[in-house]
């Protein structure tokens, strides 16, 4: 047991942090503000460069084979800077679903292209009605004798209208909300039938809803080959939770940081508002809500291979009170900046922004207790 | 005790009732539903002052001498509670809450004659100049000077979270006019011409991306001094008589409780999936009238002692303190029952100008409207300024 | 509407402060308790002289006709002194029972008693395996030619040990949990078949478990001959916990106070504790919480007599929310005395016992904040 | 980074297994399940703490040559851990993990020899004489007096919370021999023989019925110089020292997760009605499990950087002061499950001295458990003093 960092990981974790503060500090961010810029194609093939695309993906099909600790480590810095890079959508999301459920040829045929930076790829998979249950898949998928039609509408697609592949669910048997049934289809986004409505994301980025109406794919478009992509599903989805809560410490570690400044520095009645004692108490709390968010993100990452329910109990725990801990910190660090920190002359406002679309993704604080919960009793009566 | 409504306060609610049914339009309903702020724009709050005007209801606190209506504190309640409830408007508080009661109790009868009925009728638009970017809760250490030179001041320095300077053709202002004795010394409380040479306002966006606060710059602004309200110097106090008329709150459950019938509309309806059969949000949503039921019945005790001519007490902090905090607790709530579709952020403004938007209309004020009510428990005297105040008056500490 | 007291009201609340001021000081308290004793024959006289215990009665049988409200005003007055009299039980659910489902004759009988001070009567109703379920009654009542026969038992009862009689609930029909078919009869204590096994109660004054074996009772023992007394059991329910939530201001109020005066007075580092803005807010946060409980508190009394959906709403609203808040102010009284507010040597524990005592009676904040939101949500449905 | 432990560290847990199947019996078990106080009765530790000494475990944090086991942190972190699943006693912290560090720091050779043998087997019981009635968290401002009389120390005054000194035969204490410089100068630690003339032990009882504190009175107690650790005035150090030790906290997730377990048993079984399928009841057990997995997961990060040799930084008051919050979150879950049970007051100590009650077994600690964990956000530092801590130490401020 040691919990330290290895050498390979401190040196990762050093060199995104040194990235992050070079290129995502508040100026550059305000000026990429400024003139409109989303994440830049530049900054992505330095993402490649630096093999952060090949992180977490196999080693057979040019990854490096890193895992969910690596990744976060990456996203706690990613965090510290607000970074709003496609790197969740593309390689944890979109890549792992194509390294767990891919067959050999989709894999050797996407992956390494992934790791290059010259493949995005989007993960089409919720839907309104089903809020945050993962196996309510009401897009059906039709075998013809061509191959496969998709009609249906996903929600909350993140980066879709940069990326070049969909990975899009749809329901292959079955009814809505059954387990079995739900195959994962690679869809160009560019297809026919597929139309996107694309609209600025909370906190940074793009977020698109997509209507696939008769989208006809070929008959190698399913991934793998697999009717019952559930588990994979699921798991992508675990692992995309984890790495957003590693970058949800990121977000909390640099608001705590500014906050604290701002009150030693920020004088009322003749002295630095930390004189006053709530205030100091309140800034423990936020303090030990890192460290707690701190220890609960790397034990998602930690469980992030074990046997499902325990990887997702992990998560949903990390989720629940990460999601808590990171909306305390963040109202706190605006209520404690006071009117300065409602304006958007400051950057509290985007972390807080960010930190609601963490809350919302994947599903919030309530139904994360409440997955932990069946989990648990599920866990008592086996 | 009684708990009922007498049947002249039920008749008076009738009379209210009616005139909101024939006043408000759903353009109006619309558009103040889509507002996130708790200001209305001036673009929606001017029509609905007229409409009180010419009923003689613009101005409720006000004595009739000056146009008020002579309402009892539960008459008060009632109209509040009922243009709560029917989604009416704001009216802007900065004339007829604010600077209104100042000039009715310490201006001069010239000032009173000259500003009043253009408060009352909406003619004029008002906005405050008291804090300064380096001031925040410490008020008394302003900095904009007013030099006098003949009869008029010459004003320099800056004002800052000044909500509506963009709309306003005035603002009442505290300015230094003596740095020699301590800092609450020294202040005048002056009216300014807001297109007066010299004046210019910065905008400042706030998180939940409105323009609603500005920044406001006096470069060498001539003000006559007869625009000088009461005594040179004692402009400390003149602006304190108005903070109690700001930080009263007074009537803020009626607000809440259709904030709160707004979540369940969502969860009920509009949101992803079916969250109202959820059970822990059902009972969420039951914690949150449970204390806009306490807020409202406190509200009720205080206007009973007012009406029986008692002194409530030092209740106004508690007031502000709880409003603000339920106000962001539904917020909060709101939020959560989006789902994913809090994802996707809709920059225009004002909301009741799109015509059509990713998101059905009722969900698009919900997270503009979470982000601006942070500033609730900021402005206006913080959650932090109100327990030190609760401390010492309610505990005596 | 005026919520202001009369001038009656105000005599009434004034009277019974001074009563508890002389009688139910901390040395009083101690003293009984060093001596063992209980709540006194003669203070219950005192009580019946000064009009108490014929408040809330009808004023055809030797009451004052009384309402919510004026019991509300008694019973805060209780809670600054941390009275454990029988109030409740004799009063409120035991003669209010009987006001409420009574036949004439048996309201004549027994309710100028009553109010006399002359007969205590407990209320036996809630059973283990109902927990807080009102309606779930597996004691049962078999009629036969001679009257009837009990048999059953019955958790949480009230000062028993001291009750002349108990009205005890017994399902006559239907099964376990059914709302119909439960009937209230008037047990003598020393009947037959009726075996109490009796406890210190948190907080002060006793609880009984009673079992009923083969209880015989005449014919006429069936309260008012009803044999559907869900409803009176819901409304005495409420009714009681109104009172107690009324007891709880008192408490918190008495706690502030106390803790406020401790603050200010003990000294740490050459100052008062008070100076600790952290302390002073909290204080602040426990003063709003019980002008919040005063209002709640208020407004179930208000509600009182209203029909059951709108009653049952105020009482459940402000049995949640006071349970909070009394917990609160009580844990944050200890906490701020420091290791004296640990130690019985201080009241507060005292106060705190009672609190939990408030808290478990009649059901916690969850089981209120269900019962509201079910109230809601078939309020939106109607 | 490696989430398991080592073949080396698996055997050594075996180990411990084996050993405490072996030494736990029923009745310790049961006595330990039915003690509310954190604190183990003398007679259920002294036979826990005599089987450990002869095993060579009493002493975890000692060094070899004073009879430590050589564990790494891994080690002491399995063994706790163990411990707690197991429902093991506590030994009393007082002998070895209070006064035997600094003796051992800071002890002269007698000193060593004499008393560090004796807190090994057990012997010896100890007690702590730091606080006093005036001083709370300003423990530098204790009174208690030692005057030099010729190669004794002649003690007068009082100490307070003094938990077990009505089972301990041996004191460490804090005492005042100069009052003239600074308040933290002049304090000196001395070790009391509790049976020396003089000493008064009067019982406090706190409100969860225990007698686990007292308050000791010192009426020209003579106490040799000798015993008196290292020099004359700087006793506020050595305590220090040993503060830090008390503080730590170091190994209390294990513990908490035995707790929530039992009002997982609680609520499927004895509780009335059936409160585990309550899921409002379920999502709060999650929460806390949640909470206890993060500081579970905190205390192996500090555990893997003692292993490395690295300074875990500042985290004994977080520790301190999450481990009492959540302590206090299942005691207060505990009595929320009871329903109805908890109106039923126990006052007979111990309780598992008891042959019947009208509680079953397993609820009877229950609200005495509640009532005893209100201390810990007191003792041992306040929440209060650790949040001053945690804002200085960790956020800079």
């Amino acid at each position: 047991m040691d919990l330290t960092p290895t050498e390979e990981q401190r040196l990762l974790r050093e060199s995104a942090g040194r990235f992050v503060r070079a290129q995502y500090n508040a100026d550059a961010r305000r000026k990429r503000a400024e003139a409109g810029e989303g994440f830049s194609a530049g900054a992505w093939r330095e993402f490649a460069d630096l093999g952060w695309l090949a992180l977490p993906l196999p080693e057979a099909h040019g990854g490096l084979g890193g895992g969910a600790v690596e990744v976060g480590m990456l996203m706690e810095a990613f965090g510290e800077g607000l970074v709003d890079s496609p790197y969740v959508s593309t390689v944890i999301l979109g890549a792992g679903a194509i390294a767990a459920a891919g067959s050999p040829a989709q894999q050797a045929d996407l992956l390494p292209k992934i790791a290059e930076g010259a493949l995005r790829v989007a993960f089409a998979h919720s839907e309104r009605q089903a809020r945050y249950n993962l196996a309510d898949v009401a897009t059906h998928a039709v075998k013809d004798a061509d191959g496969w039609v998709l009609d249906g509408a996903k929600t909350a697609v993140l980066d879709a209208d940069e990326a070049d592949l969909l990975i899009v669910s749809a329901r292959i048997h079955g009814n809505r909300a059954d387990a079995k049934g739900i195959g994962l289809f690679i869809v160009p986004r560019d297809a026919e039938g597929v139309t996107l409505t694309t609209d600025l994301r909370l906190g940074g980025g793009k977020v698109s809803q997509v209507r696939l109406a008769g989208v006809r794919l070929g008959a190698g478009a399913l991934l793998g080959g697999l009717e019952d992509a559930l588990p994979v599903i699921e798991a992508v989805s675990d692992h995309a939770t984890a790495a957003l809560c590693a970058e949800a410490v990121g977000m909390m570690q640099t608001l705590v940081e500014t906050t604290a400044a701002y009150i030693k520095t920020r004088e009322q009645f003749g002295k630095p508002l930390s004189v006053n004692q709530a205030l100091r108490h309140r800034m423990a709390d936020m303090a030990v809500a890192v460290e707690e968010a701190r220890s609960l993100a790397l034990r998602a990452a930690l469980f992030a291979d074990a046997e499902p329910a325990a990887r997702a109990r992990a998560v949903s725990g990390a989720k629940a009170k990460i999601g808590r801990g990171a909306r305390f910190v963040a109202e706190q660090a605006v209520q404690l900046h006071g009117g300065m920190g409602v304006t958007e002359e400051l950057e509290i406002g985007a972390f807080l922004k960010r930190v609601v679309f963490f809350d919302a993704m994947f599903g919030g604080v309530d139904h994360h207790l409440k997955r932990h919960a069946a989990l648990s009793a599920a866990g008592r009566a086996a | 005790m009684n708990f009922s409504f007498s049947d002249e306060e039920k008749a008076f609610r009738e009379e209210v009732r009616e005139f909101l049914a024939s006043v408000l339009t759903p353009d109006m309903k619309r558009a103040q539903g889509m507002t996130p702020s708790v200001f209305s724009d001036k673009e929606i709050s001017d029509p609905w002052h007229r409409a009180l005007a010419s009923k003689g209801w613009a101005a409720p606190g006000w004595p009739p001498e000056a146009g008020g209506p002579t309402w009892t504190p539960a008459q008060r309640w009632i109209f509040a509670t009922e243009c709560a409830k029917a989604g009416a408007p704001s009216v802007s508080p900065m004339g007829v809450a604010m600077v209104g009661p100042v000039i009715i109790r310490f201006g001069t009868p010239e000032q009173k004659a000259k500003y009043l009925p253009r408060i009352l009728n909406g003619e004029d638009y008002w906005c405050q100049g008291y804090s300064e970017p380096g001031s925040g809760s410490d008020l008394a250490s302003l900095k904009t000077r007013a030099v006098r030179d003949g009869d008029h001041y010459v004003i320099n320095g800056t004002k800052i979270w000044t909500t509506h300077a963009h709309h306003a053709n005035m603002m009442f202002a505290l300015v230094r006019t003596d740095d020699t004795g301590r800092k609450q010394e020294g202040i005048s409380f002056i009216l300014i011409d807001m297109t007066s040479p010299g004046i210019t306002i910065r905008p400042i966006l706030t998180i939940g991306g409105d323009h609603e606060v500005n920044q406001v710059f006096f470069d060498d602004v001539r003000v006559p001094v007869e625009n000088r309200i009461g005594e040179e110097g004692l402009g400390w106090t003149y602006g304190k008589y108005l903070l109690e008329f700001e930080r009263g709150g007074g009537i803020a459950a009626a607000r809440l409780r259709r904030g709160l019938q707004h979540v369940i509309e969502l969860a009920n309806g509009e949101a992803p999936g079916q969250p109202i059969d959820d059970p822990a949000l059902a009972m969420k949503i039951s914690e949150i009238e449970i204390d806009i039921d306490a807020l409202e019945l406190t509200e009720l005790r205080i206007m009973s002692a007012l009406q029986t001519g008692q002194n409530p007490g030092a209740v106004s902090s508690l007031l502000k303190l709880r409003n603000s905090e339920i106000k962001q607790a539904v917020t909060r709530l709101a939020v959560d029952v989006l789902g994913y579709d809090a994802l996707v952020w809709e920059p225009t403004r004002p909301l009741y100008g799109l015509n059509r938007a990713t998101l059905p209309e009722i969900e698009l004020p919900v997270v503009p409207e979470y982000l601006n009510s942070r500033a609730f428990t900021i402005f206006g005297g913080s959650s932090e300024v109100q327990r030190d105040i609760i401390a010492k008056l309610m505990v005596g500490l």
